[in-house]
């Protein structure tokens, strides 16, 4: 019942889609489309919640796809989980466009696929069989791909979606080999048969590896992650907050179903490679966006970060579950599924932010913008919300999901193996060491873009955007405040999931009381409660101050150790800022190396600095590929020109071959 | 002990530590300038440095924001609920469900963030170099302080300061190497986040040396008073925090059952002041570092919990 | 019901008849008419062979397995059929081509669309050999028709590799006759398909291997499979856009199929060897070089030229993996792709004439300037490149899937050529499809029908797969075995 | 009789193959073309013998074909060519004349490896008329590679198309041989006018990179 509405309500977007394509050149269909897609989301983010709550489950077979097959849905309450967050992202995502679309100067090269992606997303959550599954996860990337060109002016942006399409691929084909060990030689595509068929454990190993691969080249895991910072900064920022909040998350939910649901049973030393890759994403990726100042850049490497959390969360669950450690498992996975949910949120919000920084002043260069804090006011706060949720701090949503993934890993003294005793505190201080320079990166991002003062006439004259933007951004960041003051409504929300995924769940407490990782511990944490505290003492100091200090402001220039300068490029900018964490951590993971040029006595001319940053991945990885490619193919070339004789002799050569081989098999 | 208790000694608590504060400053400044061999001012110094800055009127920069203006109010209150999540006076707590360790290094580092913001509204060129080495120093800081919780929570089996003060009162606990390996790396973290000597020094303004100071050197009057007081009730958060975790002597006067609240009280007095010795003893006696090498000393302090944890993880599977 | 001809019969002579009749037309506006209603005649017919399907016996036979590939093969002709009437027209005006060679043009347009029906639709291999022969000479008299110094090179080195192939074909028929003719006797029957089928257990498997390997060299050659590809390339971007369609579309799948007709044989046959591991290797080989060469083509009917021979191998690779999910797959994909590679063929031919050449470096920013034809080879391309929601994404997913849980590193083997070709497409089509537009923008005058047609096909069989066609397909997996 | 009827074939179908030796000896065109005209005939005699033997009148019509077109006709088509346009009377050989006899040898050994192992059930006449067919085949596959001559090429081909012929009269009953034979009659006749429409002098392999640079728009 409830799936066949989801199922009509993707019909309904692809419809749409299909109307903006046929009719779009006709008559401007901005607002149409986007209020029609906020409806329609609205709709099935009901159907999403309303699964959550009453736990029911529907399956469903369309007489399409492969006839033998047919197409299968189910929606089940992981499934809906993640239509939770799809539909979340899709409905502030098209009320933020109702705004922000305004601004885009080719809108036919962005409304047929904006839908079309978001229907796409849908039926991956909802799909049921390998097929149906790759097939929509593909038309997911394809959609995408076609936002991400959609400015095809700038080469940069053809650059990342060829990029972002080949590793698309590269993913699709890694799934579907994973799927092609589930489904076995006789080809039982649906995921109901793949659950009950028992494959032998290195099978299994086989297909987690490849999930991870696959899945993870979507989601952004290091080191498959290159193409999401091209991509995401190059589409509409209301897509990007898609692709990066989203999208990202469809990716994680495919490494869930299959992990969790379809392989059975795993081995505990796979979960480590899980946890570990995801300590090392989480460290890189943040150092990689310390490192930007394209504000949308940053934000889609930030995007690597959090991935990499909430791969350690599902690689804890893992290896509670393989050792049977239900409760602790139940923590883990609770913790990474929650983690999943605020990241959509305060990442699609950071992305609106800065879509409406670029839409007020065009452009994405932080080095460029500054004091917006003054012209922005609204956005401004908005964004600092979403920037202190995005770096763990209490009382908001980021912190309460950290703080779970925390006392998952403070359980890993449970183990009985080493390896997993070890590596957990090592990840733990991976994980910490994430969250601290994550604060650092957002000090920087919303330091440099809104406060201190202009650094171009853009920014000294940039305006508030419009209300519908202003609208999504305050629905996303009250979600995020709420998470964070109550994130036991939500972790009772995510206890069904737990339950299918690891056979226990979270103790449900009350959602305004205190959160409590398992029965047993005694470790709790009330957002509501600290901020309850917060705003008494804020109270009592204010008070005190109305009481006590002299009241009186003066307004004057900047004392600045008494030399106040006037021009703004005396501000600390984004690079400056960044660079001691360079100097620290720099060096070994960009091999970065300044080069200062001082000129000498009486030289008037300005002293320089070069900075060199290396990415190994692209360097050790992805260069070599495309150079292998391009030798081979140089190589081959001249097959091209060869004279028609030497061609006969290839055929005559071929057929003497196997004759002989006959001969000689005969 | 009965809620009612409880309540009482969160309130006192929560009233207590930011009137003793600036007087554990004074306390530091006093004994440095003896050791010096100077007399030095009183130790109530702190305190009329408070007044004084309250009564003067406070100057903004012109494109200050509203964000500078908050920032300071922001701070003290996170620093002092913070303050409020350690129980000083015997493991209960009313506020205790309320957070744990990691909420409480939640709540400084939300302190921080605010601050390091701060630093870079007016856009001056000192506020920047403070907030990025702050956010630097902070970035190293922060796992340190975390594997020290990890160490912890695995000798107590809990991250709740109450919980771990219980058990590191209760006998049941034996000598630890990995608590001594704590011990050593909470001391380097605090010395860090108060911004002490070696790290930096509270009492320069020195360009190139200062981290904390050049942060809020656009500050004055009632809002300078204010970031003072934080940065006071930081250091005393910091020194209960070693106090109530590795000094539990309290537990060995327990005549009948709870002991007196005056002698816990008198006997908490005496830890911070002995702390506040060693503290002085310390930086007197050391120079401080160059920027760069801060890391170092932080990343001695993340191997030392680190190895506490690695050690009580193989002490535990024996 | 009672018809002066059967379909079948009907589809192979009604082009036979009109290629005569269009040799004495003088007007080439009023030939192309002609062809193109006998084109759509044809194709009524052939689907008509839904309906009454005749009784196999005589020359022809009607099955499963043909039925599909006559009724795509008339759909394309008369799509084809089309799109050239405009082509030829622009031909005319710019003066490449004179009124002469056109009525010739479209008389071998219809001579060879009986040749490729006839081979599809004979029952008798000798006859299949003779009608893939004159599709030969047919094509090759096409692909001269510029009478440039590369059309006629390219014709000339099409006629000789095909030629030898050829040749080599027949002395595999021959071969299979003399396995056929101890056991079902002297005479016609020895050549007959239904025949040979049904007495295929009791052949000499050793001839029946010499025959294959023959037969595989020789209708390969045609097929286009490394190392016999050479022709294809040239004599697809020499010729005439609408016989690369052609060529592409069904002359390819005429070899195929010829080939699968005889690896039911040895399938049939408990003694012979099992063809796979060569339609394998020859398969790969043809994935990873065409995948490879891709890169460093310049001119844009080369260039999906080598796509058709990378697809050629895919299919190759699904037929020699063999079981019931792979046959079914390559089936699946040999329709797809002619469909999808005509259309995209199609396409060019607007680009090239609106650009007025051929290099790709000339045409860049179609969705800008011609939005409709823009994205309709973006799709077209998405489609070929194996990319939902369109038909060739369904058989590669199946060749793949069903690849690995048979024969793991040759699917991994599989994966990397389709990557190395994905990149190649996408790379040519950001040039193409994307960016600033340059050059002429004048709007194509030509009909997208076609186009639109082939497009709207594949993405319904992406969708939705007819269960009759399905069934067809599943039961002729079953006979390769 | 039947031996005779053998020996007959037998010698028929030797002289076909020796006459493919022949030509790879040859290393001037009018003495190749000669010899296929001599290896024509040959076949001619050998298809009518056929016809004699399987009671196959419809075959003569091949061996009159393979006499007339080939045996009379498309020689003097192609001395006439080689006069008209000039082209060289020496042959240049891929590999000297040693070596190519050498490979011959070896393709003959293996089809006769081959297709006696293979066709050991069907008769005798079958057996011995295929394997020397199918060393024709090859031998006239290897004259193609190892000449670089156009006309060489040309002649290569036909005399493999002999060995096909001989091969369809060789198979008991086939029926079409003539329907075959004549279609290749006219592939043939196609190729030589192609030579004459094309105007291919030397060779036509002269394909080499640089030539490409000019004209296949492949390579700038």
């Amino acid at each position: 019942m409830i799936l066949d509405a989801v199922l009509l309500c993707t019909a309904a977007l692809i419809f749409v889609a299909i109307l903006a394509a046929a009719v779009g050149h006709r008559a401007p269909l901005t607002a149409p489309v986007y209020a029609a897609s906020a409806a329609i989301s609205a709709v099935a983010l009901g159907f999403g919640v309303c699964t959550l709550v009453t736990g029911s489950t529907g399956a469903l077979r369309l007489p399409i796809g492969l006839p033998w097959l047919g197409a299968n849905f189910r929606i089940d309450a992981l499934a809906a989980f993640f239509l939770v967050v799809v539909n979340l992202g899709g409905v502030a995502a098209s009320v933020f466009a109702l705004g922000y679309g305004r601004h885009e100067d080719h809108p036919r090269r962005v409304l047929p696929f904006f839908p079309a992606f978001l229907a796409g997303m849908n039926l991956v959550v909802l799909a049921d069989d390998a097929f149906s599954f790759l097939f929509c996860w593909e038309f997911m990337s394809l959609t995408s791909w076609a936002l991400v060109v959609s400015h095809d002016r700038e080469p940069a942006n053809l650059r990342a979606g060829y990029i972002y399409l080949l590793m698309a691929g590269f993913g699709t084909l890694v799934l579907l080999l994973a799927f092609g060990i589930l489904a076995g030689p006789q080809g039982a595509y649906d995921f109901l048969s793949m659950r009950s068929q028992h494959i032998d454990p290195a099978m299994a190993a086989l297909v987690l590896v490849l999930a991870l691969i696959g899945a993870g080249s979507k989601a952004g895991i290091v080191p498959l992650h290159v193409w999401l910072p091209l991509a995401h900064p190059a589409a509409p920022s209301h897509v990007s907050a898609l692709m990066s909040g989203v999208m990202t998350k469809v990716a994680v939910y495919a490494f869930v179903r299959i992990a969790f649901d379809l392989v059975g049973p795993v081995d505990w030393r796979l979960s480590m490679v899980v946890i570990a890759v995801g300590g090392v994403t989480a460290v890189l990726g943040v150092l990689y966006a310390l490192m930007e100042h394209d504000l949308k850049r940053l934000l889609a490497y930030h995007t690597v970060e959090n991935i990499g959390i909430i791969f350690v969360g599902l690689g804890l669950a893992l290896a509670f579950r393989a050792d049977g450690l239900a409760a602790a498992a139940a923590l883990a996975a609770t913790a990474a599924l929650f983690h999943v949910f605020n990241h959509s949120l305060f990442k699609s919000l950071l992305f609106f932010g800065s879509g409406a920084v670029l839409s007020a002043t065009g452009e994405r260069d932080m080095e460029k913008l500054g004091g917006l804090i003054h012209r922005m006011p609204k956005t401004a706060i908005l964004f600092l919300i979403g920037a202190a949720a995005i770096s763990a701090l209490p009382p908001l949503n980021g912190f309460a999901s950290e703080w779970l993934t925390f006392q998952a890993v403070f359980l890993s003294p449970q183990f009985p193996q080493w390896g997993l005793r070890f590596l957990s505190p090592a990840t733990g201080a991976l994980l910490a060491l994430a969250a601290a320079l994550a604060a650092a990166c957002f000090v920087k991002a919303f330091g440099v873009t809104f406060l201190g003062r202009a650094r171009s006439d853009a920014a000294a004259k940039a305006n508030e955007t419009d209300g519908a933007s202003l609208t999504a951004m305050t629905l996303l960041a009250g979600l995020c405040v709420v998470a964070g003051l109550f994130p036991g409504l939500f972790t009772a929300a995510l206890a069904p999931v737990a339950q299918q995924l690891t056979a226990a769940q979270m103790p449900t407490t009350a959602p305004w009381m205190p959160l409590v990782p398992t029965a047993t511990s005694a470790n709790s944490y009330g957002g509501v409660f600290l901020l309850l505290l917060l705003l008494l003492a804020g109270a009592l100091i204010a008070l005190a101050l109305r009481l006590f200090a002299n009241a009186a402001t003066r307004r004057g220039p900047a004392w600045d150790c008494g030399y106040p300068d006037p021009s703004p490029a005396t501000q600390y900018t984004a690079e400056s800022f960044a660079q001691p964490i360079r100097r620290v951590f720099g060096t070994i993971a960009f091999a970065a190396r300044e080069d200062v040029f001082m000129p000498g006595p009486g030289d008037l001319s300005a002293a320089r600095i070069h900075v060199r940053l290396i990415d190994h991945v692209w360097e050790g990885l992805f260069a070599p590929i495309a150079l292998a490619v391009n030798r081979i193919a140089d190589a081959m070339n001249p097959l091209q020109f060869l004279t028609i004789r030497r061609y006969l002799m290839l055929v005559f050569l071929s057929l003497v071959i196997l004759l002989t081989v006959l001969a000689l098999w005969l | 002990m009965a809620v009612s208790e409880a309540i009482l000694a969160q309130v006192m608590q929560a009233a207590l530590l930011p009137a003793l504060a600036p007087l554990l400053t004074g306390i530091v400044r006093k004994i440095k300038a003896r050791l010096q061999l100077r007399r030095g001012p009183s130790i109530f110094q702190p305190y009329r440095e408070l007044a004084r800055l309250l009564r003067k009127e406070s100057v903004l920069a012109n494109n200050a924001s509203w964000l500078f203006e908050t920032a300071p109010l922001a701070v003290l209150a996170f620093t002092w609920v913070a303050a409020c999540l350690v129980p000083v006076f015997g493991p209960e707590l009313a506020l205790g469900s309320a957070g744990d360790l990691i909420a409480l290094t939640g709540l400084l580092a939300s302190a921080r963030f605010v601050l390091t913001l701060a630093g870079l509204d007016v856009g001056t060129s000192f506020g920047g170099i403070g907030s990025s080495r702050e956010v630097m120093i902070a970035a190293v800081a922060e796992p340190a302080m975390l594997m020290l919780i990890f160490a912890l929570a695995l000798i107590a089996g809990s991250t709740h300061l109450s919980a771990i003060a219980a058990f590191v009162e209760s006998p049941a606990l034996g000598l630890r190497i990995s608590l001594g390996l704590g011990f050593v790396g909470l001391i380097m973290v605090a010395i860090a986040e108060n911004g002490r000597i070696p790290v930096d020094n509270p009492a320069t303004h020195l360009e190139l040396t200062m981290v904390h100071e050049a942060m809020v050197l656009e500050y004055s009057g009632r809002h300078l008073a204010l970031i003072e007081l934080a940065s006071s009730l930081n250091l005393l958060l910091y020194v209960s925090l070693i106090a109530v975790v590795f000094l539990p002597f309290s537990a060995n006067l327990a005549i009948d059952g709870a002991p007196p609240f005056a002698v816990v009280f008198a006997l908490y007095l005496a830890k911070v002041f002995g702390l506040a010795v060693l503290l002085a003893f310390f930086e007197v006696s050391i120079a401080k570092m160059r920027v760069f090498r801060v890391p170092q000393f932080l990343g001695a302090a993340l191997m030392l919990t680190l190895l506490a944890v690695l050690l009580r993880l193989v002490s535990r599977s024996l | 019901m009672t018809l002066p001809l059967d379909p079948a019969q009907a589809t192979v002579l009604i082009p036979a008849g009109t290629a005569a009749l269009l040799l004495i037309v003088p007007f080439y506006r009023l030939g192309a008419a002609i062809n193109v209603f006998a084109a759509l005649l044809t194709l009524a017919a052939a689907l008509a062979l839904f309906v009454v399907r005749p009784a196999t016996g005589g020359l022809l036979g009607v099955d499963d397995l043909n039925i599909v590939f006559v009724v795509i093969n008339t759909l394309v002709g008369f799509t084809t059929s089309i799109f050239s009437a405009g082509y030829i027209a622009h031909e005319i005006e710019i003066g490449r081509l004179t009124t002469a060679s056109l009525r010739f043009y479209h008389a071998m347009y219809q001579f060879l669309m009986a040749a490729m029906n006839l081979a599809l639709l004979t029952n008798i291999t000798g006859l299949m050999w003779v009608s893939v022969e004159f599709a030969t000479l047919t094509t090759v008299l096409m692909v001269s028709l510029y009478r440039t110094r590369e059309a006629l090179e390219a014709a000339w080195k099409y006629f000789i590799l095909g030629s030898v192939g050829i040749a080599l074909a027949l002395f595999g028929t021959i071969l299979v006759y003399m396995a056929a003719q101890p056991v079902v006797g002297e005479g016609l029957p020895a050549m007959t398909w239904s025949v040979l089928v049904a007495h295929a257990a009791k052949f000499d498997p050793a001839l029946l291997n010499i025959a294959f390997v023959f037969l595989m060299l020789g209708y390969g050659t045609k097929a286009g499979l490394v190392p016999l590809h050479a022709w294809l390339p040239d004599a697809h971007a020499e010729g005439p856009t609408p016989i690369s369609a052609v060529l592409s579309g069904l002359l390819l799948n005429v070899a195929i199929y010829a080939i699968l007709r005889f690896k039911i044989l040895l399938a049939a046959n408990a003694g012979a060897f099992a063809p796979g591991p060569l339609l394998m290797t020859m398969g790969l080989l043809s994935v990873l070089f065409a995948g490879f060469m891709l890169y460093r083509r310049r001119d844009i009917k080369r260039f999906f030229a080598y796509s058709s021979i990378e697809h050629m191998g895919i299919i190759a690779f699904a037929f020699g993996l063999g079981g019931p999910l792979a046959n079914f797959a390559g089936l699946l994909h040999m329709a797809m792709h002619s469909l999808t590679k005509s259309g995209i063929f199609f396409s060019v031919g607007h680009m090239t004439r609106i650009k007025g050449s051929q290099r790709i470096a000339d045409i860049t920013g179609l969705t800008s300037s011609h939005p409709l034809l823009g994205w309709i080879f973006v799709a077209s391309v998405a489609a070929i490149a194996g990319l939902p929601p369109f038909g060739v994404f369904t058989s590669e997913f199946l060749v793949v899937s069903s690849a690995f849980a048979h024969r793991p590193l040759l699917a991994v083997v599989l994966v990397v050529g389709l990557l190395v070709s994905l990149g190649a497409l996408v790379l040519r089509v950001n040039s193409l499809a994307f960016g600033e537009p340059t050059g002429s923008v004048e709007p194509s005058r030509m009909t997208h029908l076609p186009m639109l047609l082939h497009l709207a096909i594949v993405l319904g069989a992406g969708i939705f797969l007819p269960a009759a066609i399905a069934g067809w397909f599943q039961h002729v997996a079953q006979m390769l075995g | 009789m039947s031996s005779l009827n053998f020996d007959t074939s037998h010698l028929l179908a030797g002289g076909l193959v020796l006459m493919s030796f022949v030509m790879l000896y040859q290393d001037r065109l009018p003495s190749l073309i000669n010899t296929f005209a001599l290896q024509s005939a040959i076949l001619a005699l050998a298809v009518a013998w056929q016809a004699l033997v399987q009671h196959a009148p419809h075959l003569l019509v091949t061996a009159v074909i393979a006499a007339a077109l080939k045996a009379v006709v498309i020689p003097l088509v192609l001395r006439y060519l080689v006069r008209s346009l000039g082209i060289h009377r020496t042959i240049e050989t891929v590999a000297g004349i040693g070596p190519t006899m050498l490979a011959g040898m070896m393709l003959v050994a293996l089809s006769m490896g081959l297709m006696l192992r293979a066709t050991a059930t069907s008769d005798i006449f079958a057996r011995e008329d295929i394997a020397f067919a199918l060393s024709v085949v090859l031998l006239g596959l290897l004259v193609m590679v190892t000449r670089r001559n156009a006309v060489g090429q040309v002649i290569g081909f036909m005399s493999l198309e002999n060995g096909l012929v001989l091969a369809g009269t060789g198979a008991h009953g086939m029926p079409m041989v003539v329907e075959i034979s004549v279609a290749f009659s006219i592939l043939i006749a196609f190729i030589v006018i192609g030579i004459f429409l094309f105007r291919i002098r030397e060779r036509f392999d002269t394909v080499d990179v640089a030539a490409l640079d000019r004209f296949r728009g492949d390579r700038q």
